[in-house]
């Protein structure tokens, strides 16, 4: 069986999937797990030898013969599709089943592998206009999963705003892939750095993909969409729709003539998008929303990588590039892994508590302790500490920022702020998840409903279990994945088709190992100890104060405000303070609200000008017909002055 | 020959200034009516010999123009019972004013334009494009829909008049299936504002505005 | 000869049904005349005549890329129309349906006429032919929008009369013998007379520009596809603009052989653009969703000048875009007739939740949505592309950009107001709808079908279609 | 060096040698204040106790709340092996062992905060959000002074890049060096160990629930982090690894004591700052190291 036919079989399978969903929800898990597994397959079979998958119909579908092929760096992406998207099944079937979602169930189920069978075209389509089709396909289908729950004011609206940014970023595409059918003369697509006229589209497409990535100002219309879709739609979203704005990035960085600054600016907007991203992510006080904007902030450190990759490739395809565009790949793969396992634990946490704020949350850890030990994994791990995964990238990146740096190479102005920005991002990131944790989870429990939580089933747990299980793979051998990860990077920058690694990735993987062993050894012996010297309950000591209520916690807005007031000039909190007045103050209040700053106040603005054009414009249409016959007239007039003096 | 057409056609453009300068409903739909009139005996001023087909066309024109359709507007004028001013949307002095400009532009522009040695002295394009401005100008200033429809016969008229240019080279069937088109058109015209007379119990267009945005 | 028929079966099938004295069955005049009409349109373009049939007459190239479209949106309207008229059985369809049938066979004989004349003969009898199904509804509203379609209709026509007559002057000027053909003027070439073409050319632009509801002379379209009934609407979208778009296709082709081509596509260019961005800012905050849909053929209105003015391969998306325009206005207007009827209301103030009260027609609708926004797989995606492309190839970089950025601002529009129709939960109003109005199978099959022939055209155009097109595009550029 | 006693003399010297810093630091203060104050090695004596005494935990902790420390410690002294330790080198070297060390360090703090948060006491959330939020700007102090020792070292392993290059950029980075340490192991200007008003606390509130052997491996963790700074502050700024073993060892325990001595006597001649001029200093700390960057990129280029 060849990789062809392994892809036509995962299609077929899916598109099997997709009409089975409404009605057959246990055909619809098997086929889509089994066209999940079938996309793995071929996947890992691309990455494993060098072996690239070109196919051309003999029909032609709007005109063009379809072209798929399927190369590393295709495939380093469709095993993330693959991955999530066979959890995702598994945990929908007790997320979202039949008897609690009638109406949204079957669409739900069908819906999705829809969404996972488009991101798989996606990523094999090499012909402009289905990778058009595909692109909206999958952008679509992504809307119809985050408005499931279509009778609720919000997620309607946040449907709205995700569906209106996607298509802005999509026109961006029309553009991108016109522009370059109309220059080569094709719509097929491969490598062309023999076009160096090409050069200029990088911008265009640098916003058609930028905006589905969610970089920083371009990702308006993330944070409400992950945050109000249910909870498996997010975590693919997040995990992996996202990287396939990343995607069109990194393939077309690999295949056109690159633009002088196209490194600098990707390099700047990573920076930004981390910083910033983390930022907000401290600030959020939605434990869905806080998920979200962090994937702004790691999408910045991808591209960061990315960035040093394209200086590196630019400047004589140098060892630091290799180590960070190395370091951004698996990012790609750790980010898309824990980030949606987090996602289903707090989905979790919404289905036991049916809240999102994390003010209304705590003390969780007793009610659903396997939630609890996988959300705090999942925390460490994407806050980059070792020995987890987030760590092996995160590192890979840091290593080539270095290395550029000790190089003293020209590029380095870029390079030394991108390393600081890098490192206070990672500080950011593990405040905002000591903060998201522990507010979810640790102390008191803050409200009824977090007191009356009960733990997830098996269904919601196993694909949790195996997400976190692929990260301690990629954490504990890192040099085992080595082999796949030479592959895309050698496809995307023939250069870089190096054999040996570009890190001590085996010391890595070693210490990492045994620095966990040796965790365990403490923490039990710790354990053990105090059980030896006695161990007793006993209330929180409060410094003394012997009534502590639930209130008295820290939330998660308290414990978030140092940070926010040193970034309020990009966050723009909005207080309303009431101070507590007289002997005995009858009531105080402190209300505060991160805002959406780039929609409120940059996309707003703007947006009521455009509006105040179209007010003027039905103003002038009032239905009185002399009116009317005016502007047929001052029509006339027009073309006519057109006529008469456009020639000179 | 030439001088008859010529004086018919300046007639025709005074005509377009009383109709700018009237104040009254009925006496805009009879200058209407007259000036289609004068209109439709022009092809027998301009040919040398009668043919039956152009009889028949001019027989048709005025009876339509002059009789049918002006009494169609007056029926409708009757039953509506509405005031027979026609309050300007423009003024009847500035209408006047622009009446007047137009037609200084038109015949400039006449002059100006290339013509068929056998036009150069006839008024035929100035007598087409000022009937023309004077009509859309009623269209646009006078807000009674009957009032309209005699601008937009009026508009009419100036078409024909230019038509009159074409009248040897084009075939008559042709002629003909435009005049009719023509006709028909502002006869279904005026069985609208019939209509619509039932309907709403006014004609002042002003009051036609349910339809916006 | 055999293309005679195209007019003459639905003009004989109207006098037919007037003397019919059948209410409940005369609506069966419409799909048979339609089916009857399809095979003839599709028979004569796979199978043309070598030379057309007379000099004033003929189903030339253009006609052929053109006709057939407006004939399977009839045939999709007439389908719906016999359920709908059994609606209304309170009042008798003799006027409707034999108007109906009338426009037909005037919109054919006006895309057939090579002769100045007889176009805009055609053209004017369709306009008029459409009145009496422009107020079927009685209402002032009604007749209030049949007032405004005929005076600022009217007034277009005129001045497009007007344009007539001196292209005809020019040819008289530049020492032709009078002969109107547009085969002759073609010949005639750069022997008219410059001036005398450029007036026309600006008279017959706006005028056939009013009939296409290009801005801003668009205002009458609002309000006739608001009042009037589905398959009205649909037919004046997809059938009575196509007409206009092809008179001035014809005309554009006489001006480019007389040499002034430049100005054509600079008018084009910039009416085309005009247009696309006041529809798209009307979109933007209208609460009608009927009204909605007329600002959307607006648009497509600006698009199809677009592709005219870019010419060459633009040309070719025109046409096909011709084709994507009239079957996704045809789907988007019948469903909308049956969430309108359903719902009882026009506005998204009184309107929501239609996707609870009537599945299909809302799932058929918002499908349409996507497809008139040009998403995949739809038609109107691929023609939209291919026009953005030429217009790339074509150096209008910027033109195509400030397109894209007026279609993103209609999307946003447009899916506003579907989604506030759709979505959400059902309004009083729908509480007492219409009794007598159930989604049957006969409602929903004409949208639908209207629906999937948008799909096919775009995942497979046939061959047959694209030569027809590129042999229209030929006819229409000048070979010097 | 052979490894084979190499490996369990750094052990020995980050365990047992890291208790005496607070205690001469303690003795300093005393001395400058006239007072005799507690002796050297107060701090083995307290952690034998503590080592003995039973565990009080919190109705509401998780056993998170033991793991923390534990977990902390550990990250603590694996940082610390990863320092090279003058002439005894350092266990294990290889490429960016300096970022795993810093975000080793990072481990500690996480699960410092992760099991004050355990109790759900407010004033340990206090502590806890101080804590992670000053790292903040200390850890861009930090990234900056090591990306300045790798620019002078052209190099990115501990081992080959602690060779100071001498200089006015030294100075620079050994003052933001001092004032980082001075925030990370929360001593005066930015915390006061030894007071009794938890409001002003950053560390010692973080810690108020540990008790017992925990409470040990807290303070123990401290001590041992103490040490690791000074240990990569003296070895920032002296060329430890240059000299011969003796003159190096004898080198690096100087330094050590002086910058213990300094800690201490910047505690007793200054006050806590305000809260609100915390960040100021570390922005200044970031600023120096910035600097001492600039200067050794030129160094570099020339």
């Amino acid at each position: 069986m060849t990789m062809g036919q392994l892809m036509a079989l995962a299609i077929l399978v899916l598109v099997a999937a997709t009409l089975s969903g409404p009605r057959l929800p246990r055909v619809w898990l098997a086929l889509t797990l089994a066209g999940t597994a079938a996309l793995l397959g071929a996947a890992l079979w691309a990455l494993g030898g060098s072996a690239v998958w070109d196919w051309r119909s003999g029909f032609a579908v709007g005109g063009e013969r379809l072209h798929f092929r399927l190369d590393a760096v295709s495939a380093w992406f469709l095993t993330l599709v693959a991955i999530v998207g066979g959890a995702g099944a598994v945990y929908t079937r007790e997320y979202w089943p039949d008897h609690e979602r009638p109406e949204s169930a079957g669409r739900g189920r069908a819906w999705w592998s829809a969404l996972v069978l488009c991101m798989g075209l996606v990523l094999q389509c090499a012909n402009g206009l289905h990778f058009l089709m595909a692109w909206e396909a999958f952008a679509l289908s992504a809307f119809f999963l985050i408005t499931l729950e279509r009778d609720r004011r919000e997620t309607r609206a946040a449907g709205w705003l995700y569906l209106a940014a996607s298509h802005a970023g999509t026109l961006g595409l029309f553009a991108f892939f016109s522009l370059l059918a109309a220059r080569t003369g094709s719509w097929d697509l491969g490598p062309m750095k023999d076009h160096p006229e090409l050069a200029p589209l990088f911008w265009v497409a640098l916003f058609g993909f930028g905006v589905k990535a969610g970089l920083f100002p371009l990702h308006i219309w993330l944070p409400s969409a992950h945050a109000n879709a249910p909870s498996q739609v997010s975590a693919i979203m997040s995990g992996v729709a996202i990287k396939m704005g990343l995607y069109g990035l990194v393939r077309f960085s690999g295949w056109l003539p690159l633009p002088a600054g196209a490194g600098w600016a990707v390099l700047a907007l990573g920076a930004v998008s981390a910083v910033l991203g983390a930022a907000f992510t401290l600030a959020q006080s939605d434990l869905k929303r806080l998920l979200a904007y962090c994937s702004v902030e790691n999408m910045g450190v991808i591209l960061i990588g990315l960035g040093v990759g394209l200086l590196g490739a630019a400047n004589g395809d140098t060892t630091w590039g290799r180590v960070a565009m190395a370091g951004a790949l698996l990012h790609v793969w750790n980010h898309g892994l824990f980030k949606s396992l987090l996602f289903l634990a707090a989905g979790s946490v919404l289905h036991a508590t049916g809240t999102r704020e994390m003010s209304r949350l705590g003390g969780l850890w007793r009610a659903m302790p396997w939630t609890a030990g996988l959300f705090g994994f999942g925390a460490v791990a994407i806050s980059a500490l070792p020995p987890l995964n987030g760590f092996v990238s995160e590192w890979l990146v840091y290593l080539g920022l270095f290395d550029a740096a000790a190089g003293h190479v020209p590029v380095a102005v870029a390079i030394v702020p991108a390393a600081i920005a890098l490192g206070v991002t990672g500080a950011l990131a593990l405040a905002a998840f000591v903060k998201a944790a522990a507010m979810v989870f640790l102390g008191a429990a803050r409200t009824q409903n977090a007191a009356h939580a009960h733990e997830c089933g098996w269904w919601m747990r196993a694909p949790m279990l195996t997400l976190a299980a692929a990260c301690v793979g990629l954490a504990l051998a890192p040099v085992v994945v080595w082999p796949f990860l030479r592959q895309p990077l050698g496809a995307w920058n023939p250069a870089w088709r190096g054999g040996e690694p570009p890190a001590p990735l085996a010391a890595l993987g070693a210490l990492q190992a045994a620095l966990a062993a040796l965790v365990a050894a403490a923490a039990g012996a710790l354990w053990l100890r105090a059980r030896a010297n006695g161990l007793r309950r006993a209330l929180t000591w409060d410094c003394g104060y012997a009534a502590p209520t639930t209130r008295m916690q820290y939330t998660s807005g308290s414990f978030a405000a140092l940070a926010v007031g040193w970034f309020a000039w990009a966050l723009r909190p909005e207080r309303w303070l009431r101070w507590p007045r007289g002997p005995f103050p009858s009531r105080a209040d402190h209300v505060e609200r991160i805002p959406e700053t780039v929609l409120e106040r940059a996309i707003g603005p703007v947006s009521e000008v455009v509006m105040a054009a179209s007010a003027w414009m039905r103003r002038r249409q009032q239905g009185r017909l002399p009116d009317y016959i005016f502007y047929l007239v001052a029509g006339l007039a027009a073309v006519g002055a057109l006529v008469v003096f456009g020639g000179m | 020959m030439n001088d008859l057409l010529n004086l018919l056609i300046g007639l025709a453009m005074g005509l377009n200034l009383v109709a700018l300068g009237t104040s009254r409903l009925p006496s805009l739909i009879r200058i209407a009516a007259l000036q289609g009139m004068v209109l439709g005996i022009m092809p027998l001023v301009m040919e040398h010999e009668l043919r039956v087909m152009l009889l028949a066309v001019a027989v048709a024109t005025v009876s339509m123009k002059g009789l049918v359709i002006p009494a169609l507007l007056r029926r409708a004028m009757r039953t509506a019972n509405i005031d027979r001013d026609l309050d300007p949307l423009i003024g009847f002095l500035p209408s006047l004013l622009l009446g007047a400009a137009g037609m200084i532009g038109a015949v400039v522009l006449a002059r100006r334009l290339p013509l068929r040695p056998e036009h150069h002295e006839s008024l035929l394009v100035a007598g087409a494009l000022a009937s023309v401005l004077a009509g859309l100008l009623l269209l646009i200033g006078r807000s009674k829909a009957i009032s309209q429809v005699c601008g937009y016969l009026i508009l009419e008229n100036g078409i024909y008049l230019f038509g009159l240019l074409l009248i040897h080279s084009t075939p008559l069937l042709v002629e003909g299936g435009i005049l009719l088109d023509l006709t028909v058109a502002v006869f279904v015209i005026g069985i609208i504002v019939d209509r619509i007379q039932r309907a709403f119990d006014s004609l002042d267009t002003r009051k036609l505005t349910v339809l916006r945005e | 000869m055999t293309e005679l028929l195209l007019i003459l079966v639905p003009l004989a099938a109207a006098a037919v049904a007037v003397l019919w004295p059948y209410d409940r069955t005369r609506p069966w005049f419409l799909p048979a005349t339609g089916l009857a009409h399809v095979l003839l349109a599709f028979g004569l373009m796979l199978r043309p005549p070598e030379a057309p049939f007379h000099a004033w007459f003929g189903y030339d190239p253009l006609a052929r890329a053109v006709l057939p479209a407006v004939s399977l949106l009839f045939l999709g309207c007439a389908a719906y129309g016999v359920p709908y008229l059994r609606l209304r059985a309170e009042r008798s369809n003799r006027v409707f349906v034999a108007g109906f049938l009338a426009a037909l066979g005037l919109m054919s004989a006006a895309h057939m006429a090579r002769h100045l004349g007889l176009l805009w003969i055609a053209t004017e009898a369709v306009t008029l032919s459409s009145v009496p199904l422009l107020h079927f509804n009685n209402t002032p509203r009604a007749f209030e929008a049949t007032w405004k379609y005929l005076l600022v209709g009217g007034t277009g026509i005129a001045l497009s009369l007007l344009g007539s007559f001196c292209l005809g002057y020019a040819s008289l000027q530049g020492g032709g013998t009078g002969d109107l053909t547009f085969t002759a003027l073609m010949a005639q070439g750069t022997g008219l007379s410059r001036p005398w073409v450029l007036i026309a050319w600006v008279l017959l632009l706006v005028g056939y520009g009013t009939k296409m509801g290009l801005a801003p002379m668009h205002t009458w379209k609002p309000d006739a596809y608001g009042e009037a009934p589905g398959i009205v609407g649909a037919m004046l979208a997809g059938g009575v603009t196509t007409v206009a778009f092809t008179a001035l296709l014809r005309v554009r082709g006489v001006v480019d052989a007389a040499g002034a081509g430049a100005v054509a596509s600079r008018t084009l260019l910039v009416i085309g653009l005009f247009s696309t961005l006041v529809a798209a800012l009307f979109l933007l905050s209208t609460r009608d969703f009927k009204r909605m849909l007329a600002y959307s053929s607006v648009e497509h209105m600006g698009i199809l000048s677009l592709g005219a003015a870019l010419g060459g391969a633009g040309l070719w998306a025109a046409f096909f875009h011709v084709w994507n325009n009239s079957m996704t206005k045809g789907a988007l207007f019948l469903s909308a007739g049956n969430i309108r009827r359903a719902a009882g209301g026009r506005t998204i103030d009184e309107v929501s939740g239609m996707a609870i009260l009537t599945p299909h027609s809302a799932a058929v609708f918002v499908a349409g949505l996507f497809a008139v926004t040009a998403c995949p797989p739809f038609g109107p995606f691929f023609s939209e592309l291919l026009m953005v492309k030429s217009a790339f190839a074509a150096g209008h970089g910027w033109a195509a950009a400030f397109f894209l950025g007026c279609l993103l601002l209609a999307f946003f529009g447009l899916t506003r107001v579907v989604f506030a129709i759709v979505y959400g939960r059902p309004r009083q109003l729908a509480r007492e709808m219409d009794p007598r109005f159930r989604e049957t199978l006969a409602v929903i099959v004409p949208p639908l079908g209207l629906l999937l022939l948008t799909l096919w055209l775009g995942v497979a155009t046939p061959d047959a279609l694209r030569a027809a097109w590129t042999a229209a595009v030929r006819q229409l550029t000048p070979t010097p | 060096m052979n490894s084979i006693i190499a490996f369990p003399a750094r052990l020995a010297v980050w365990l047992l040698l890291a208790p005496l810093l607070p205690g001469i630091i303690n003795k300093v203060k005393a001395w400058v204040a006239g007072r005799r104050g507690p002796p050297v090695l107060q701090l083995y004596y307290d952690l034998a106790r503590l080592w003995r005494k039973g565990v009080v935990v919190s109705t509401l902790a998780s056993p998170g709340f033991i793991a923390g420390p534990a977990v902390a410690w550990v990250a603590v002294l694996a940082a610390a092996l990863l320092l090279p330790l003058g002439p005894l080198g350092a266990s294990l070297s290889f490429r960016g062992d300096v970022i795993l060390l810093l975000y080793l360090l990072a481990l500690a703090r996480f699960c410092t905060a992760w099991a004050a948060l355990e109790t759900g006491s407010a004033f340990e959330g206090m502590g806890a959000a101080r804590e992670v939020s000053f790292a903040v700007l200390a850890e861009a102090a930090v990234v900056t002074a090591v990306l300045t020792l790798s620019l002078q070292s052209r190099s990115v392993s501990l081992s080959a890049m602690l060779v100071p290059a001498a200089g006015s950029g030294t100075l620079l980075l050994a003052v933001g060096l001092f004032t980082v340490l001075l925030a990370e192991n929360c001593r005066v200007p930015f915390d006061d160990p030894n007071t009794h008003l938890e409001l002003t606390m950053i560390h010692e509130v973080m810690v108020l629930d540990h008790s017992g052997p925990p409470l040990a491996a807290v303070l123990h963790g401290a001590a041992m982090k103490l040490l690791l700074f000074s240990v990569l502050l003296v070895q920032a700024v002296l060329p430890v690894g240059k000299l011969p073993p003796a003159a190096g060892a004898g080198a690096l325990v100087a330094g050590v004591l002086v910058v213990t001595v300094a800690v201490g006597l910047v505690e007793s001649l200054m006050a806590r700052v305000a809260f609100r001029r915390v960040p100021l200093l570390l922005t200044t700390a970031f600023l120096l190291c910035v600097f001492a960057l600039l200067i050794a990129w030129k160094g570099g280029a020339a």
